[in-house]
């Protein structure tokens, strides 16, 4: 199995999409000479020539060409450089792909996938730090998924690619270029969907999604190391979203549940979790939810550090919560 | 032969009117509900283009697409039942008067957000240069939609790589209630188009003949690797933007005027002292249109229990 | 009193508003001499020159020149005709209007109203039919509201131009020409938030906001000729919200909740409502939500109806939580 | 007088070089934090076009904006500052080098999405028309914003209404990675404003006299009431997109002959015997620049506690 950074899992995901389906094309604004602002692409328009290109800064026409290459039958793969910038042409992804099977009546289809990443990074500016994952989990008809590490990320893109509907794929730019890990690059292309358990204990349930996941492990580790065990549930896919897997898990814990994500808590996804595990009956304690306070990110790290859920404030409050 | 095929555009024109029509009277009956777009007024614009799009081609077009439907052969009844909410329609009433599709005919739907089905033609056409089908595609808009930005995206898009979309824009004067002369600076459209690239040509819209010829040679140039191309049709509604607008933005001698130059107008002027009856023709055209809202009426409602499906693969 | 439909109540709001502050601007697609499509902003233009007038179909630049004009000084009100609309430009109010004052740290503002409608009405299609509110409750710095009444409107829309901080108001076009009521068109305006009771019993507490407002209503009628009082809790406005009120009510009516909406459940600002209420500990028994089903809207009536929440769903759920 | 002018240009344009190059130091230090994009080479263009402005007008810029806020006067200290997350910054380090403001100065800020910003103007454009400020507003973004669909929106809007906008677009021939040709058909830009009503010029950007006289004639039509117009000014940026890009897309035989075309060699070679000491200008600027630097670096942090102060009213 070969050893991939993140961004190299990704890469190898898009060059085995590229050489096994043909129908697949891959654009967006510095993806194809450059290899991508963030190097994920590199090469891959070496080996496949005009289907990997590089298009004008023009999100709306990149998602909507998307949507009509799809509709008659091609796999296109876009990216759009920064999940911000999905806001000048939302309508192509909401107005547009979402509808393409439900209203033509299964008679079309839109098997499109939209490559991003998000969230914030030291220094970056409030237009270049938002998640927001919760603007599409609320909006049917789309698919998404925020892996966290290698194999995840190469699967996630593994399954998006093969899935016949548009599935926006969220990754952080903080992980592209981290550890190295081995990558099961072999086999078949999974369904969309499902969850991994990243460690297991009795104390709670803790949930969560994308590159935050490290920090819970971390905050995980730390009460470990006082004897709370907690399980970490990790949840890529949001849509579909493993609400079984929650649930039977806080039942295994005591019914108490925590879930994090970057993205700040009002109207944030995990307030969706919660309230489907309140729904479902399997809390016990008061849920916590961890996550950005509400506010806009500064670019000074020192304030962002004041606003984002760190290592140290979910460790606090996954303690309280197994507690109480 | 200029004869034949104006006799044939004119009924082509006046299948189109007159399934307009029906709708107008649907709605009053109250059994066609929500907002209806009529294209009363512009029949020459999908008559005169849609022959020169072969099997294959892909079209596109907006809330204002049933003459455009109808002209890529849409059947009839499918179209009234797909207005009417009938599990026979197009896309089982799902789609409605504004955003259906009949992709077996070569119709990849009506949009209703402004501007937003042209880059899903440049799309359709970049599929093309990858299937081996040599498709072209063909994106329906207004003059209004001018100045949505996603349509100088995909504009732009499908001039930097040469994509075979031909992109017509139908100007009627108006956005909505409102003149394209408060609405911009420079009324000659194509200017925006030859700006970046794009061969461009305003023409009279109103002349099937014309639009088709103007379509064809761009279509010929495109299918040979030429790239985009930008057709501005003038033209006019005879009617108000949707169902109920009473157009109290327009005088009376304007749509006078434009009664003058419309299409079916036009044509039948042309037809007389030709021998050919066009009276006749309209006649068959209202016929066939009122056995297919017939049946289409005589069809089952959309089921409620299939309202779930679909939605994911 | 002036007796107004809700149309005309938004009409005189914004006349009064024009009238008062010299500094406001009313603007958007065929809002000025055609008096907007719906008709809600008839006569205006006449009245108050070239401070009202009809823009291109250019959504990013009606709501990118608010926010320019808003920085230097003005107070504009602008029109995006459908609330789908927005996703061709929503970047000008998530990227832009909420950051303004924040990341100047309070030295700019952007003191803008977006008037829009939204929802379905009988044979709408997918792209003229959505509920968009918890895109805009889930962004920190945008305020967001949602009237029902004719003095609601009124009031809000009042409110909302006296804010000096972005706020979206959002009709539903169902509304503008029902019934005439008495609006009391002189009281100063109040600060945005707040709700109403609009009817009380101890059975369970109803919150809701919008259009649909009025079929909780009528459900709520129908419980009461069998004996089971609900109180009805209106929140027009959603940010900020009025959680206060919220838990109060639910305290006093047995621990009971429900939320009901047009927009689909999943990821519905309902959601938030009721983790809030979990995370106050006011909760008793299972709480209810009420909403679109997570789909796409079709268009023919009756399929749309299928999916829709109708005073028949929402009474039989009510009678449910009623009685657990 | 010609050669007095070129000298405080020369100065001018050396104090941005010199601010650039001094985040080049701070960021391989470590004290400047996240992604920042220099305009080392472009300088000519805000030297040349600010001084056109005056009190009240609203100059609207991208994220390559330090050229364009000190131009307007912006401290460097506070600049320093707010880019080094200072609480004597700007905007008290919220903004950062991407997205700081200075409206005390005219600069109502930089804009991280592209294209944004210039509907931003036309806004401050329109607030000057009630105001009675008589304001002109200036919206500089670059080539490739011109594909942007905001941008194209921004444009006819300004033009529908003539309010008094200067579009200033900073041809540099990339956007991030990529060169215009590949981005468009006709890379003559000017013709899509003018396309739609709006006068336009492409000119020498390395120029700053050539830059401000050119803005100087549009001002003036501006203010009095000719509405919008659109400067094209043909430059390059001698660095990376951000620092950190180590521009593998460029040759060096490209990058050399940038060398020689940039405003300050140009501007230096014009001065050659002239007597004006140009050595000593540059050394003035770096001293500023230095203390400047050294001052915000003594600044006091944001302070965390104040993180959540401001996001309403
Ligand atoms: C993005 C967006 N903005 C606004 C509307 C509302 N709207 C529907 S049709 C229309 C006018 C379009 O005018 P034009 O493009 O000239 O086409 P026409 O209706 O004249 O055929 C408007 C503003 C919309 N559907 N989508
Ligand atoms: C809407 C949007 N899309 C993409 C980006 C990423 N991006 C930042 S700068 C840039 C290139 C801009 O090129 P140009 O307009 O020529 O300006 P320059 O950087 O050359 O000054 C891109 C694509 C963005 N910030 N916003
Ligand atoms: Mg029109
Ligand atoms: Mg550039």
């Amino acid at each position: 199995m070969p050893e991939l950074t993140y961004a190299g899992a990704v890469n190898a995901a898009l060059r085995r999409c590229l050489e096994e389906l043909p129908e697949t094309l891959l654009y967006g604004e510095d993806v194809a000479k450059p290899g991508g602002v963030h190097g994920v692409t590199r090469k891959l328009w070496k080996d496949f020539g005009d289907r990997v290109f590089d298009t004008p800064i023009s999100e709306s026409a990149i998602l909507g060409s998307a949507v009509g290459a799809a509709m008659l039958g091609r796999r296109p793969i876009v990216e759009i450089m920064w999940a911000d910038f999905f806001l000048v042409a939302l309508d192509q992804l909401v107005n547009q792909a979402a509808n393409v099977r439900y209203v033509s009546g299964g008679r079309l289809a839109a098997p499109l996938t939209v490559r991003t990443q998000q969230g914030n990074s030291p220094g970056a500016c409030a237009q270049h730090s938002q998640n927001l994952e919760a603007l599409f989990t609320h909006i049917p008809g789309l698919r998404v998924v925020v892996p966290s590490t290698p194999q995840n990320a190469y699967d996630s893109m593994l399954s998006a690619v093969h899935c016949d509907d548009p599935v926006v794929v969220f990754d952080n730019r903080t992980l592209y270029f981290g550890e190295k890990q081995e990558v099961d690059t072999s086999a078949a292309p999974a369904p969309i969907g499902g969850s991994t358990v990243r460690r297991t204990g009795s104390a709670a349930t803790v949930v969560t999604w994308g590159a935050i996941t490290h920090r819970v492990l971390e905050a995980a580790d730390r009460l470990a190391a006082d004897g709370i065990e907690v399980t970490v549930l990790e949840t890529p896919w949001l849509n579909p979203f493993d609400h079984d897997a929650v649930h039977a898990s806080v039942a295994r814990t005591g019914g108490r549940l925590a879930v994090v994500h970057e993205a700040n808590v009002t109207g944030g996804f995990g307030g969706e979790v919660v309230v489907r595990a309140l729904e479902a009956g399997v809390l016990s304690a008061r849920p916590v939810r961890i996550g950005a306070a509400d506010g806009r990110i500064p670019a000074a790290p020192a304030l962002a550090a004041e606003l984002l859920p760190g290592t140290d404030r979910i460790e606090t409050e996954l303690r309280t919560l197994a507690r109480d | 032969m200029t004869e034949d095929r104006l006799e044939a555009d004119l009924a082509a024109m006046w299948r189109i009117r007159a399934f307009e029509e029906k709708l107008q009277a649907l709605h009053k009956s109250g059994e066609l509900i929500g907002s209806v777009h009529l294209c009363i007024g512009q029949e020459a614009a999908p008559v005169g283009a849609c022959t020169e799009l072969v099997d294959g081609d892909a079209l596109f077009a907006t809330y204002r697409g049933h003459g455009w439907a109808l002209a890529k052969g849409t059947p009839t009844r499918e179209l009234f039942a797909e207005l009417l909410g009938r599990a026979t329609g197009v896309n089982g009433g799902r789609g409605g008067s504004a955003y259906f599709s009949a992709p077996e005919y070569g119709f990849y739907g009506e949009n209703s957000i402004v501007g937003a089905g042209a880059s899903h033609a440049v799309g359709a056409a970049l599929a093309g240069k990858h299937d081996g089908s040599g498709r072209i595609a063909m994106a329906v808009f207004g003059d209004g939609a001018m100045n949505q930005g996603a349509v100088g995206e995909a504009m732009n898009f499908a001039a930097a790589f040469d994509l075979p979309v031909l992109f017509v824009c139908e100007n009627n004067r108006y956005s909505e209630l409102t003149p394209i002369n408060d609405m911009v600076r420079n009324d000659q459209l194509t200017e925006r188009a030859t700006a970046l690239g794009i061969p461009a040509t305003r023409i009279d819209g109103n002349d099937p003949a014309r639009v088709r010829s103007t379509v064809a040679g761009y279509a010929a140039e495109a299918r040979n690797g030429g790239g985009p191309a930008f057709v501005e049709l003038i033209t006019q509604r005879l009617v108000g933007h949707y169902i109920g607008d009473v157009q109290q933005y327009r005088t009376r001698a304007e749509l006078e005027a434009d009664g003058l130059v419309e299409p079916l107008a036009v044509a039948t002027s042309a037809l007389a002292g030709s021998g050919v009856d066009t009276d006749a023709i309209e006649g068959r055209a209202r016929a066939e249109i009122e056995a297919a809202a017939e049946q289409a009426l005589a069809d089952p409602f959309a089921d409620p229990d299939t309202a779930k499906e679909h939605l994911y693969a």
